[in-house]
């Protein structure tokens, strides 16, 4: 049941997503169009000593790409790039802790395509 | 006129979904179609199943017929006289021939092409690929009526919807074609959501170019169809080149046949042609006055019951709509909307609706709609409202 | 392979032409389709009928996924591993995609572009339809070969059929590929008769593009596809404009979605590719080794029983050839010939088979084409031959 | 059934076409292709005191359409325009006295569409 996508804490992230705003300087930025649907963000994020030490999304979309997206921040910050490097679809279905149906999958996948980048970009700043 | 009797012939409604019946609220987007539509289609593959144009056998005979046949039944459903029906794949095709074909000869740069905001992309896009025409575009006020028409004596074409598909605004097209005839512009109309709605004449609206699909009229995909006033087709060119449409081929060069042959080229669609026949048939065995009765009385209702549901915002004007209904539930995203709804077998639409500048017009990145046809029911426009309520709940609007 | 077995799968035989069965000998022209791709597309209509591309709701979830599988089947029935599969209306549309899309922009004035003798109208017509480019062309020898390609170091393009569907010539596509190649112009292959017949894999040939029909191939009308190398599709422009094929649209311009969506606009033939899927799935389970073995063989057959006939002059090359078989009965029109074989039941195709600069080459105004595929029996050879004697009589050849 | 069409009549326009060939001086020429099949004819008339007074044709066709081109010069040898312009499809019909299948109406109506223009044209020579 599709229903069961909506979880309390998928919710949670979507009413009040974590690392929501824009950075002061920003080391790497990423924005992305979901063109299926208008859904945008922008992933902006700090690096430092191979790793990102501060991140902030900015953007609009439905719950499950919010969600997504707040659960990603959440997920990179403080993490080594070499190590996110190797994270996968998988990894954010796991994260997300829910179902989520094949007609909103695009929308889960949103952040983390984004997020995908931000890492390959991180990387080049080292 | 008997929806639930309706019902009966499309076969699509024994389907559940989660257990429950499917509620097919998303016919602007395309219809379902009728047993009378899939059998004509099987008729022709099992019996009649050949090549056109060039008949010399038996089959090809028939399949001749049937397709020309098809051809003359659209002309007659639009009222269509001095005009050609020209069949394309869809809508789309149909704007890109007359974008293409008609004005990349006649608009010449610094003359102007008439849109508005409230049009669907593939009336919007076409515009836009054209070289050296301006391209200007009517506004839409909030209550989802068209603004005036930027239209000057340098205006050559006014390319118009003639009802939208987000806001079901049902615009005054004769008064536009007058409007721009007395400019010396043609009058090219976008009937996608209008010609399976309501009784539609070209000739009494005095439509130059008309352009609809099939499948959001109970025909199959992958058929639709340009009428266009049979003069104007003398001025146009073919958008797509090969067999069919010509009258002699050299290594040299080529020359073409006459329209309508002229602009359609390859095999046609022909079982396509067949299944949209047929489904005049079927529109017109219920009667479009019936039709579009029963779509505007589901649209009242609707907009009665979910406009006293609390933070719901409807979009578009009060009176004088069609059947599509768009709106927002609180700051809740119309993906997350249709999901709860699909979640009870309610299918309706979500998302930007090939209209991005409407949207952005009303400040909204999406919006959820559902639209109704002739086999929709009371009962239907119930459950929405039902599941609106759960959504508001679900995602605590 | 069984023929009379297959036969089974297609409900057409049963039909009785003047009180005689069926004997269709014109799939060269459209094919005839078995009761599983009928099946496919009833069942998507009566079960998943829904607009593509922008699903939340169940049904449209089940369409999109049926819509991009087929995809996917297509991809992997022509070897397609580096290239896009884009569905369009026909084969023509896919070549007139090439011309306007890729060819405008990449064929500069004084460059050419090299076709030949023996293609078809679409394969000749979208080229001359071209501004700026030199429009070359091979000769066919008198026993029906290609001759040399007219190439130099300005060709940028070499679009030629892999199958005559006049001479049933198969041409040496893998090494017309190289040297079309080593003269640095793109190799674009016009399938249309191929791709049905026989196992056609774009990377071991070496095609840029390919183009090709689903209605020869026991599919449905109204779809086909262009498949086209990945790299070679970042450099071309759309055919047509519109929805889908969209990633953002401003009053001001708009951006387009990647490939393989950039080229294909508004909603397609869903249950189209659904069935040309379904297709694909038979002809697998035939066995395109089988399909072809069977074809050449009927050819055989044919070649040497009418080959014994008076007056009786054969077309295209005596050895390695595909299952299209055109004469000339005497000084007999062609047209006449045919319609005395319909007496019989017999369908052959006669005219120009939109291949008239072939015709002017071999001084003849038409022909008489049989062509045969896996529904075909030794038994309807002979038909074709006693209808031919007959034919011979009653004109008095 | 089609094969009728093939009568004896028919068959001996089409192996020896009346009026077959090329005028001197023609007053009129009309020529027309069926881009459907590749047949053509060309018509040639001299016209003198509103009446067509000699015509012959020549081009390239079916049995059909020949008989059809042959019979219809027969008819017209003579004949007043006045009385041409009233012709109708369903004379050449009856002339050609067969029953024309809907698959090769065409073919027979080729001369008459030519004919038709040929008579139209002579009209205007006065
Ligand atoms: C060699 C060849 N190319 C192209 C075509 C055109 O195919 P379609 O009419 O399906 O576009 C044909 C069909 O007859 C063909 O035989
Ligand atoms: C107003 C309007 N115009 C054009 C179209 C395009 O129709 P199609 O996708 O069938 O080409 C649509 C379909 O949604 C529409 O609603």
């Amino acid at each position: 049941m599709s229903l069961d996508m909506y979880a309390e804490e998928i919710l949670d992230h979507y009413r009040n997503p974590k690392n929501f705003g824009k950075l002061d300087k920003p080391d790497v930025k990423v924005r992305e169009l979901n063109p299926l649907c208008g859904d945008q963000y922008e992933f902006q994020v700090k690096v430092s000593d191979g790793k990102i030490t501060d991140v902030k999304f900015n953007g609009d979309g439905c719950a499950i790409s919010t969600a997504s997206a707040s659960i990603l921040s959440e997920f990179i910050k403080g993490k080594k790039i070499s190590e996110l490097k190797k994270m996968e679809q998988k990894d954010l279905l796991n994260l997300l802790g829910i179902e989520v149906s094949p007609a909103r999958i695009k929308c889960a996948m949103l952040a983390f395509n984004i997020v995908k980048k931000v890492v390959e970009e991180s990387g080049k700043k080292k | 006129m008997n929806a639930e009797k309706i019902r009966r012939d499309f076969p699509i409604f024994k389907r559940r979904i989660n257990g429950r019946p499917l509620v097919f609220l998303d016919s602007a987007s395309t219809s379902q179609k009728p047993v009378q539509v899939l059998d004509a289609m099987e008729d022709f593959y099992r019996n009649s199943n050949s090549n056109v144009h060039r008949p010399v056998y038996k089959i090809s005979e028939e399949a001749t017929e049937m397709y020309e046949s098809a051809r003359e039944k659209v002309a007659r459903f639009v009222g269509a006289r001095d005009h050609h029906v020209i069949f394309t794949n869809n809508c789309t095709e149909a704007i890109n021939l007359v974008a293409r074909g008609w004005a990349q000869r006649n608009v010449k740069r610094g003359e102007s092409i008439v849109s508005s905001v409230m049009e669907h992309h593939s009336n919007i896009v076409p515009w836009q690929s054209l070289k050296g025409a301006t391209l200007r575009f009517a506004d839409v006020g909030d209550s989802g009526l068209l603004g005036d028409l930027p239209m000057d004596k340098k205006t050559r074409l006014v390319s118009l919807t003639h009802v939208s598909n987000v806001l079901g605004t049902v615009n005054d097209v004769k008064k536009i074609a007058k409007e721009a005839h007395e400019n010396g512009a043609l009058f090219m109309m976008d009937g996608a959501q209008s010609v399976p709605h309501m009784k539609v004449d070209v000739g009494k609206i005095g439509c130059d170019f008309l352009a609809f699909s099939g499948h959001k009229m109970l025909g199959p995909t992958g058929i639709g169809a340009l009428v266009v006033r049979k003069d104007v087709a003398d001025d146009m060119d073919p958008l797509l080149f090969g067999s069919g449409m010509i009258r002699e081929v050299t290594l040299k060069g080529t020359t073409f046949a006459d329209a309508p042959m002229k602009f359609e080229t390859g095999t046609p669609n022909i079982s396509g042609a067949v299944g949209l026949s047929a489904a005049i048939d079927y529109l017109e065995k219920v009667g479009m006055r019936n039709i579009e009765r029963h779509g505007r009385s589901l649209t009242e209702i609707a907009m009665r019951s979910l406009g006293g549901m609390d933070k719901m915002k409807i979009y578009g004007p009060r009176k004088n709509r069609s059947d599509v209904l768009s709106f927002s539930l609180g700051d809740a995203h119309s993906h997350d909307v249709a999901t709860i709804l699909d979640d009870r077998g309610i299918a309706v639409r979500s998302g930007h609706h090939c209209a991005q500048p409407l949207m952005r017009r009303f400040g909204v990145g999406s919006m959820t709609r559902a639209s109704f046809y002739l086999y929709n029911t009371v009962d239907e426009v119930r459950q929405l409202a039902e599941g609106l309520g759960e959504s508001a709940r679900v995602l605590k609007v």
